[in-house]
């Protein structure tokens, strides 16, 4: 468990060191959420429809954009392998790496979510239930990714190929994330979709480090 | 027992596994055609016109069966994954890598003759339809696999790398499957669906049974022969090869 | 403690080497020569099990590797620089030992890098430092680690006279404890004693 | 059999692009696929044939 957290420590460390590769991922964020009402118009009624929908693939597109870095970085300079021969299950501190990519690339996305939302005329309960389901849904999407980033490292057109690949797997966390609010303001029950949320997030933080695990060794051969 | 064992194992490498495909090539395509033409003459001369749907429906016949196959294609490229990963055997990575072509023709069928079939029946040739839409999900993935196998140039670290996309893939394509369905239901989606269109009568399930049989006698022809070319792309420098060419 | 046998390994479709096998005990250090291509670098991935050998066994205090144990023994330190540039030489050598799940404390950890002469670097980033000086921060590693097998695969490299004749006592003053080595190169090494395997 | 003529056949009951274009479509993958993978291992096999016939006018005594 220790090594987990020195993971989080040292990739959050090596973050501030460099901001720009974390603020690159949250200004996609903001940017292209305010770009849609200027492509769309602002007519409010459209664009509170369209809103969870909007930050939900924007959130989705902005979490892809850190993921080539999660583990090419290490990879290139040895860390890397260091680490898959480290006294430490590999499995752990891979699970570090992805705690630490969500913190960096997910979190910002859910604290900024309630004030870009804003722009979109939610009101405050739906901006609440809009955080919550981003809150459950962003580290769904950094486990996910953290598949593809290993399937993909190292290897031509990574970058390309990993959205190829991680995409279609982010596609329930969209409907019942971008679901919820929607359902909210139609005024239905929302329980359902943010329990089926949570149980894919158990599902994948199970699942996800050791699937990345088992493809990083394959990596390093 | 000890016999039947050492039997298999032979089978399981690419040298006794190249001759034996080359063997039951013949056979699949014979037993494909049979079945085709069976199963094409029900389609169209035995089965009657729908009520509600007319002569249309019969797209019904390539239709669901390409989709069965999309899906089960899926599956059995997982279960060769598998089976490379646990026991490290040669041929069943170059089997799923056989068989993800095959598997995307399908997919692409199943949406190719859905949206032929969408047009008359919903006005439109694309409709956000639940089994549409996880078939076109189900084709990304196939995609998928494949670029992945061809960016990586080391065939067995593709083979590896590969193997556990199509489990993350067949793990995550019943939620996909479940969430898609769920998503249409909320947004009210069409009422007609193509694969419970008609009334069913007993000859149309017939026919797409053939119809199915035939395609997956098809799609085991050519995956053998595409295997077999893998063996011999990947094999070529080993001495057993240079005594397999005739 | 350390037992290879039939040993094979091939990159692609071209055969590298077939039949390595030695044995290593406490004390003893191997000595891996051969040309450039010859598979060194492969042999030693292949020993401490980042890639997965043709054929052939290694077995560890009995046991067959990977295991847990093989790599609390081991050390590898190969051709990457395997440091973080943006960090300074102290962090590098901290985070390091604490993703290994090893608390080594700053009064230790500042005695290695001074021994490696590194007095006045530790709290500068590694990217401004010279390529020998950032092997020094890798080669830091060996003093804070407890380690029985260290596995340097071209640690002579990109050092300096002084260091070649600092890593050569490292490695003598570790044989004497107890421990075992196995080195590449293509050099003769300043470390008495040691069998040689060649490829 | 409910068909009266063979142009009834070919119209469908008036859905003749749906149908044959669902139908073409497949006939059209289904034979393209197995050509191309047939040519695959005849390519393979030829560039085999091919290399082993250098092989063997560089070693005429037939020791390899």
């Amino acid at each position: 468990m220790n090594a987990l957290l020195a993971t989080v420590r040292r990739d959050i460390l090596l973050a501030l060191r460099r901001k720009s590769e974390v603020l690159t991922a949250v200004f996609f964020f903001v940017i292209v959420t305010s770009l849609f009402p200027l492509g769309i118009g602002p007519e409010p009624a459209l664009l509170k429809k369209i809103a969870p929908g909007i930050l939900w693939v924007a959130a989705l597109l902005a979490t892809l954009l850190g993921l080539p870095r999660l583990f090419a970085a290490d990879h290139v300079d040895g860390t890397l392998e260091q680490m898959a021969l480290s006294p430490s299950p590999l499995g752990l501190l891979v699970a570090g790496k992805i705690l630490a990519h969500w913190l960096l690339c997910g979190l910002p996305l859910v604290l900024l979510a309630p004030v870009l939302g804003l722009q979109f005329d939610l009101d405050a309960s739906a901006l609440g239930i809009l955080t919550l389901a981003l809150l459950l849904g962003t580290p769904l999407l950094s486990l996910i990714g953290a598949i593809g980033a290993a399937l993909t490292l190292g290897v031509r057109g990574g970058g390309v190929l990993l959205a190829l690949l991680v995409l279609p797997l982010y596609i329930p966390a969209l409907i019942f994330g971008a679901g919820a609010v929607e359902a909210h303001i139609a005024g239905l029950d929302i329980g359902g979709h943010l329990s089926l949320l949570a149980a894919m997030l158990v599902l994948a933080a199970f699942f996800a480090p050791w699937a990345t695990t088992a493809a990083l060794r394959v990596a390093l051969e | 027992m000890r016999q039947s064992i050492i039997h298999w194992f032979k089978f399981a490498s690419p040298q006794g596994f190249y001759p034996l495909a080359g063997r039951m090539i013949p056979w699949f395509w014979a037993a494909a055609a049979i079945f085709g033409i069976s199963g094409l003459w029900i389609s169209f001369f035995v089965a009657p016109t729908d009520a509600q749907q007319g002569e249309g429906y019969r797209i019904i016949f390539i239709h669901v069966p390409a989709s069965w196959m999309s899906m089960f294609i899926y599956l059995v490229m997982a279960f060769w994954a598998a089976l490379g990963l646990a026991l490290n055997t040669r041929v069943s990575g170059m089997m799923a890598q056989a068989l993800a072509p095959t598997g995307a023709l399908m997919a692409a069928l199943s949406l190719w003759t859905g949206a032929f079939w969408g047009k008359p029946m919903w006005g439109a040739w694309w409709v956000w339809d639940a089994r549409l839409t996880s078939e076109l999900i189900l084709f990304f993935l196939y995609l998928g696999f494949m670029a992945l196998q061809a960016a990586i140039d080391d065939p067995r670290r593709a083979d590896k790398a590969g193997a556990i996309l199509a489990l993350v893939g067949v793990v995550n394509i019943p939620i996909i499957y479940f969430s898609v369905k769920w998503w249409n239901t909320l947004h009210q989606g069409s009422t007609i669906n193509l694969n419970k269109a008609p009334s069913m009568a007993q000859t149309m399930l017939w026919g797409m049974l053939l119809m199915a049989l035939a395609f997956w006698m098809y799609s085991i022809a050519v995956a053998l022969t595409r295997v077999r070319a893998i063996i011999l792309e990947r094999e070529r420098h080993t001495e057993w090869v240079k005594h397999a060419l005739e | 403690m350390l037992k290879v046998s039939g040993l094979a390994c091939s990159r692609g479709e071209r055969r590298l080497f077939t039949d390595v096998g030695f044995s290593l005990e406490t004390g003893e250090w191997l000595h891996v020569q051969g040309s450039n291509g010859a598979g060194k670098t492969s042999l030693m991935r292949l020993l401490v099990g980042l890639s997965p050998a043709d054929a052939g066994e290694i077995n560890w205090r009995g046991e067959p590797t990977p295991s847990l144990e093989f790599r609390r023994d081991l050390i590898y330190l190969g051709h990457h620089a395997a440091v973080k540039e943006d960090l300074t030489p102290l962090e590098n050598l901290r985070l390091a030992a604490a993703l290994d799940g090893i608390a080594v404390d700053e009064r230790a950890a500042l005695a290695a890098l001074i021994r490696l002469g590194l007095r006045g670097r530790e709290d500068l980033p590694v990217r401004v430092l010279s390529a020998g000086q950032k092997r020094r921060v890798l080669l830091a590693r060996l003093l804070t680690r407890p380690a029985v097998l260290w596995v340097l695969d071209e640690a002579f490299n990109a050092l300096d006279v002084g260091a070649v004749q600092l890593l050569g006592e490292l490695i003598a003053e570790h044989l004497a404890a107890g421990g075992m080595a196995i080195l590449t190169s293509h050099q003769p090494l300043p470390v008495p004693g040691g069998k040689a395997l060649v490829l | 059999m409910h068909w009266n003529s063979v142009g009834e056949f070919f119209a469908m009951g008036g859905y003749a692009l749906y149908v044959w274009g669902s139908f073409g479509a497949c006939l059209v993958l289904m034979v393209a696929e197995p050509l191309l993978a047939k040519r695959r291992l005849n390519e393979v096999r030829k560039n085999l044939i091919r290399e082993r016939l250098a092989d063997e006018l560089d070693h005429p005594s037939g020791t390899s």
